[in-house]
C-alpha cells in the first residue's frame, strides 16, 4: 500500500457523460491487480473531507486509468484536473478478482459504471481464457462498452439490445454456455448483483457449477480497513461483517448476503 | 538541529510526544503499520474494546457531511479475548505505549474488562468510553449522567493502578462539571472530545443515511467546539486533558495544547491521510525551535486571555 | 405551473412559505431589502433587542472556521426604544411577518420588552432568546437551565398572546426537555438551533481570535447537529419547530423539513448570498412539484425510519 | 449595491508576490468609487465559507483591478483562476475617499499591501491635485509603487530609501508642505494608521489643519452591515462602534479611536 501523488496525462470522455482519466503512476501500476481499487484525495485541502473510492480500470505500462461519471462534489473536481496536475493516491487497496482460477469461460456481467473494472481483467484474461460479456444500463446512452470483448446489451427500456435488465439476458443467454467450466466476474450497483447472486445460486442448485465473483460498493472513511466504516453480512457467520474495503470489494457470490 | 523535547506527560504516563491515535480511527494497528512505523507516534489507542465481540450497527455506517463525517460504527469489535489473544500479540512487538479504550453497557461489565486487561504489559493506560453516542445501551446515557461517569471512574480506579483517562462527551452543557468528578473519583486524566451526536437524511427516500438514525460527528468542523471544550476544563478543573476533535495538521495540535491539551489525538485525519503523523512531528518541532521552546510541554494552557 | 401551496403554520402564524432569515444575520431588514424583494420571504427575525440599547463586545467578533464560523457579537443592538421608532416603520411597509426576537439579562426584563412591544402591529411574534452564547449575563446561564427556561416562558406568555416562538440552545444533553417545558409553559413553538459553543486561538499570539474568547458556531458545519436536535425533539414532544442551522440551499430545508421542521431560517448564508431565498424558492416549488406534494407542510416530520 | 458574476480577464503579477487580477465588471467599474470595496467569493461551493473583502485597486473602462498578496486559502485560490473564470462579485461596499473635498495638496500613504486604493484614487485626482505620496515596508520587496505619483520609500530595515517606518518618513517630509491646504489619505496597517493618527493630531495642535482619512479593516462576515462583525470605536461616543464595511472602511482619522 502506497500513498502517492501522480500526476494526471489526460482526460477523455468516453462517451457522453463518463470520463476516463490516465494518470502516471508506475508505482501504483506495478503493484495493481483487476477488482483493486483506489482512494482518491480530489483536492488539496479538505473539501471535499474523505477520499473517494475508485476501482481500477486499466493499466498500460506506467499509466493506470480511472473511470467515472459525475456523481457529486468529488467527481466534479476530478472531472477538472487539467495535464500534470497532481493527484494523491492511496492504494492499491482490497482484494481483487481471483483470475487465476480454474475455468474455460469468462463471463464479465457490467451494471452502467460497473463496466470500470473490466478493461484490465480483459487485457489479464485475453489470449488465454475464452470470454463473453453482458452490459446493461436503464437506456442505451448509460451502457458502457469502453474496452469489454464480446458484449451483449441489455437495456431497461429497450432502447438498445435485449430489452429488460441485464441479469434476465444473462440467464436467457447463458444456457447456452452451461456445458463449460464458467466463471463470472460482475460489478453494478447492489439491485443487480443480489438478483444476479439468486440466478446463480438457482441455476447451481440445478446441479450447475458456476463460480461466480461479485464486485461489491460502500461507503467508505478509510478504504484500508481501519474505521471499520464498510460493512457487508458474511453469508456463513450471522454474528460477522466483512469489510468491503480490505475483505472485498471483490467476493466470492457465497461469502456474503447482499 | 536543536535538541527539542516532544514528550509530554499524562499521570504517570510518559508519551515521547503528543500524537495519541484516537480510538476507532486505527483500528488495533496493523493496517497503520503498513503506512508508518508506529514507534515515532507517542501512542495509539485501540478501537473500543466490550467484553463480547460486538457486531457493530447495520450499513450504512458513514456519511460525509461540510468538513465533516458522521459515524455510527456501533462499536464494533473483536471482543477482549480476540484482542488478547490475536491483536495484543502484534502491538507488543513495537515501542510504542497502547492505551486500551473501553465500551460496556454496565459498570460491571467495564469492571470486568479492566480487570481482565490488567495484566497485560503491553497496556499502559486505559481510556473508559463513555460518550459513544452510537450504541442503545451505555453510550451517551452513560455520558451525559453526571453520577453515573462518576461511579465508572471510582469502580475501574479500584481495579487498576495503571493510568486511568476517562473519555468525555461533548454532548452536555458544562463539560467540566464532567472532569470534575472523574478528578474526583481518582481519573489521571480526560479525553475531550468524542464525537458530537448529528444525522442526515437523504431527501428522495426520506430515510435516514445511517441505519443507526444517529450518527457521531468528527473533523474538522467540529474543532471549534472541541477546543472550546478543552479549555473550559482547563479554566477550572486541574487534570491533565488529552485533547480530540477535528486535528488535522501540527497547527491544529498547538492550538489544543495552547488551550490547555497536554497531550492530542488525531482521529479522522487517519482515515485521510495515515501518515500525517510524519510531517506533524516536524511542524512541530519547527514552531517549538522557531521560538526556543525547549520543551513541547510548557505550551499546555499557555494561553493569554488578558 | 402547478400551484403548489408552500404556506406553513406556526401556532397561529401563517408564513406564504418556510422561509425566515435567523436573528442577527439579517439586522432590521434594511441592508438585505436592497438585495432583494423582503415580500418573497416567509418572514423576517429581527436581531435580538434588549431593553436598553448594547454595544457588543470589542472587536474581534468574527472567526471563520472549518465550513463554519464563529461568531461573538455580543447582542449588540440599538435597544428597545429605537428598535420601535426608527427600525419598524421600515420594517411596516412590507407585507412580511416580523418576529422580534428579545434578548435578556433577567425575566423581568423578557416580560418588560414584550409588553412593550406588544401592541406594534407590526410584529406578529416574538422569538425569545435564552441561548446566546456571547454574553455574560442571560444567555446559556438560561438555556442551559430547564427551569429558568419554563420561567422564562410562563412569564413572557402571560403577556402576550401573539404566537410565542423559544429559540432553544444546542448546547445542552437533550433538548427535547426544553422543548417539553416551552410547551408545557405555553410556548407555540421552538427554534433549533442557536449557535455552538467554539473558540479559536492564534498559535503565534497564543491569544483567543474573538475578544470574548468563546464564540458562536454557525454554518455548515453545525448542520448535522441542528437536524438531529430537530429530530430528538420531533420524536418526542409534540410542538412547531422552527429548524435553523448551516441551511445553504433548498435540498437542506427539504431535509430540516423531513425530520421535523415546519419551517426553517436562514442564517450565515445571508452573509454570502442575501439573495439565495429567490434560488431556493424555485427549489423548493420543483421538489414539491415532481413528486406531487401539493402542500410543503405535508414534508414536516415525514421520515420514514423502519 | 450589485450581486454579479464577472469573468477574469488576466493576473498578473505586478512584483514578486503582488498580483494585479483584472475582471471585467461594467456595472461595478461604472459605480464604483475610490476606497470602496468588494466582497469577493472565491470559489463555487462553500469551502472558504466566507467572502473575502478587497479594495478596488483600479477601474479601467468596462475592467475592475484588485491588488493581493497570497494571504490563506482565500486569496490563494484566487490567484488561481484562469482567463475567463468567473468570479462572484458582491459590492460596492462601503464608503470610500472623500475626494472632492477642498485642498490643494493630496498626500497618499500606504503601508505594504496597503498601497491597493491608490491607483483609482490617483486615477480620479490626476490633473485635479498636486500629489506626494509616502510608501513604506519592512523591506524593499515589500514595497508597492505600483501606480502611485510622485513617491518616496521607506523600509524599517533601510534597504530602500529612508531608513524607519513610513509614517516617520511622512513626519520629517511634510514640513516642507504644511503651508498648504492638505488633504492625507491613508491604507495600512493598524499600527501605521494609529501613528499617523497620532501624527496628524499633534500637527493640527500646533494648529496646523490637515485633513486626513484612513482606510481601517476588519475581519468581516457579510461585508455590509447585517452581521455586526466589524466594529471600530466611535471617537464621539464611548457607547457606540461604527461598523467598517458599512460606516468605513474609510473614517475621518477624527472619527475613530484605533
Ligand atoms: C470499491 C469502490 C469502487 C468504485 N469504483 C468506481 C469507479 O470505478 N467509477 C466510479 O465512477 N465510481 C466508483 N465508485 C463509486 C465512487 O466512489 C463514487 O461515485 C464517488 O465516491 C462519488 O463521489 P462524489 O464526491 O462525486 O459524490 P458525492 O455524492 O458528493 O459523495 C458524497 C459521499 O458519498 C460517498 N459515495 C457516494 N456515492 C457512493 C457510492 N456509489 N459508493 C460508495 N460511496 C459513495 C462518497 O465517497 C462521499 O463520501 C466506487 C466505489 C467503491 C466503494
Ligand atoms: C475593506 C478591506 C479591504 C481589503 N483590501 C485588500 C486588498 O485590496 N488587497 C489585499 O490583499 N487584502 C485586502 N484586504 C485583506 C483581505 O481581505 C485578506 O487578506 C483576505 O481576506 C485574506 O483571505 P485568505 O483566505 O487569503 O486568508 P485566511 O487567513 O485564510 O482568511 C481567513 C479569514 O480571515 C479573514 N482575514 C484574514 N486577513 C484579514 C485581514 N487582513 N482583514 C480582514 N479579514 C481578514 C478572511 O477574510 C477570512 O475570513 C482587505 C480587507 C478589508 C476588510
Ligand atoms: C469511524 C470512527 C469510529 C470511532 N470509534 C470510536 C471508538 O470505538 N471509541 C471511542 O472512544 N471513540 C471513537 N471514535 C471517536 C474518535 O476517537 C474521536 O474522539 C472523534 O472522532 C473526534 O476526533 P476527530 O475529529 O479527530 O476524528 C470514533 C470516531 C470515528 C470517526
Ligand atoms: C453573526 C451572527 C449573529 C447572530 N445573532 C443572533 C441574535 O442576535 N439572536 C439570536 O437569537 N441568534 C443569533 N444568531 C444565531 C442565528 O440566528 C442562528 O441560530 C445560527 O447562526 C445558526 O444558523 P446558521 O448556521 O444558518 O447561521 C446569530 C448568528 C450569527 C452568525
Ligand atoms: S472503509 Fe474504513 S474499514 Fe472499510
Ligand atoms: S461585516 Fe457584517 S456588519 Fe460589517
Amino acid at each position: 500500500m502506497l500513498i502517492i501523488s501522480s500526476p494526471v496525462v489526460e482526460l477523455s470522455e468516453i462517451q457522453k457523460g463518463i470520463f476516463l482519466q490516465k494518470i502516471k503512476s508506475p508505482e501504483i501500476a506495478k503493484e495493481i491487480l483487476p477488482g483493486q481499487f483506489l482512494n482518491i484525495k480530489v483536492s488539496e485541502g479538505f473539501s471535499p473531507l474523505l477520499r473517494r473510492p475508485f476501482s481500477i480500470c486499466d493499466v498500460e505500462d506506467d499509466n493506470i486509468f480511472l473511470m467515472f461519471n459525475i456523481f457529486g462534489e468529488g467527481t466534479r473536481i476530478l472531472a477538472c484536473k487539467h495535464k500534470g496536475d497532481l493527484i494523491n493516491i492511496l492504494g492499491p487497496l482490497g482484494k481483487g478478482f481471483n483470475f487465476d482460477a480454474d475455468f474455460d469461460l469468462a463471463v464479465f456481467i457490467a451494471g452502467g459504471l460497473g463496466a470500470a473494472p473490466f478493461p484490465f481483467l480483459f487485457r489479464k484474461l485475453k489470449n488465454q481464457k475464452n470470454i463473453i460479456s453482458f452490459v446493461g444500463g436503464k437506456t442505451k446512452s448509460e451502457v458502457i462498452k469502453y474496452n469489454i470483448p464480446n458484449y451483449s446489451v441489455a437495456t431497461e427500456d429497450g432502447s438498445e439490445g435485449f430489452k429488460g435488465n441485464v441479469i434476465e439476458l444473462f440467464e436467457q443467454e447463458i444456457k447456452n454456455h452451461l456445458s463449460k467450466k464458467i466463471k463470472i466476474f460482475a460489478c453494478g450497483p447492489n439491485g443487480m448483483l443480489k438478483a444476479l447472486s439468486d440466478s446463480v445460486k438457482k441455476l447451481n442448485n440445478f446441479g450447475y457449477n458456476l463460480t461466480c465473483e461479485i464486485s461489491t460498493e460502500s461507503a467508505m472513511a478509510c478504504g484500508f480497513g481501519i474505521c471499520q466504516g464498510c460493512p457487508i453480512q458474511d453469508a456463513n457467520n450471522p454474528d460477522h461483517y466483512h469489510l468491503i474495503c480490505k475483505d472485498g470489494p471483490v467476493f466470492n457470490v457465497n461469502d456474503v448476503v447482499l | 538541529m536543536k535538541t527539542i523535547d516532544l514528550s509530554v506527560k499524562i499521570g504517570k504516563l510518559k508519551l515521547k510526544n503528543p500524537i495519541l491515535l484516537a480510538s476507532g480511527t486505527v483500528g488495533y494497528g496493523n493496517e497503520m503499520s503498513d503506512f508508518i512505523d508506529l514507534n515515532i507516534l507517542g501512542g495509539i489507542i485501540t478501537k473500543s474494546i466490550s467484553l463480547k465481540p460486538r457486531k457493530g450497527n447495520k450499513p450504512q455506517r458513514i456519511v460525509e457531511t461540510s468538513a465533516g463525517m458522521l459515524n455510527a460504527i456501533g462499536l464494533a469489535n473483536v471482543g477482549l479475548e480476540e484482542f488478547i489473544n490475536e491483536k495484543i500479540p502484534f502491538l507488543a512487538k513495537y515501542d510504542v505505549p497502547i492505551i486500551c479504550n473501553i465500551a460496556a453497557s454496565s459498570i460491571e461489565e467495564y469492571v470486568e474488562c479492566v480487570k481482565s486487561l490488567d495484566s497485560e504489559n503491553t497496556i499502559k493506560a486505559f481510556e473508559i468510553n463513555v460518550s459513544c453516542p452510537n450504541v442503545k445501551e451505555g453510550g451517551l446515557q452513560f455520558g451525559n449522567n453526571l453520577t453515573m461517569v462518576g461511579k465508572i471512574t471510582e469502580r475501574v480506579r479500584a481495579v487498576t493502578d495503571k493510568t486511568l483517562i476517562i473519555k468525555l462527551s461533548p454532548n452536555v452543557s458544562y463539560i467540566s462539571e464532567f472532569a470534575k468528578i472523574c478528578k474526583e473519583n481518582g481519573a489521571d486524566a480526560v479525553s475531550a472530545i468524542n464525537t458530537l451526536v448529528g444525522t442526515a437524511f437523504n431527501i428522495n427516500t426520506r430515510k435516514p443515511k445511517l441505519s443507526n438514525i444517529f450518527g457521531g460527528l468528527s473533523g474538522p468542523a467540529i474543532k471549534p467546539i472541541a477546543l472550546a471544550k478543552v479549555l473550559e476544563i482547563h479554566l477550572s478543573v486541574d487534570i491533565p486533558i488529552i485533547g480530540v476533535g477535528g486535528i488535522m495538521n501540527w497547527q491544529d495540535i498547538i492550538e489544543f495544547m495552547i488551550v490547555g491539551a497536554a497531550a492530542i489525538q488525531l482521529g479522522t485525519l487517519n482515515f485521510i491521510d495515515p501518515t500525517a503523523s510524519v510531517s506533524i512531528l516536524k511542524g512541530l518541532y519547527n514552531y517549538c525551535s522557531e521560538r526556543n521552546i525547549e520543551s513541547i510541554s510548557k505550551l499546555t494552557g499557555s494561553y493569554i486571555l488578558e
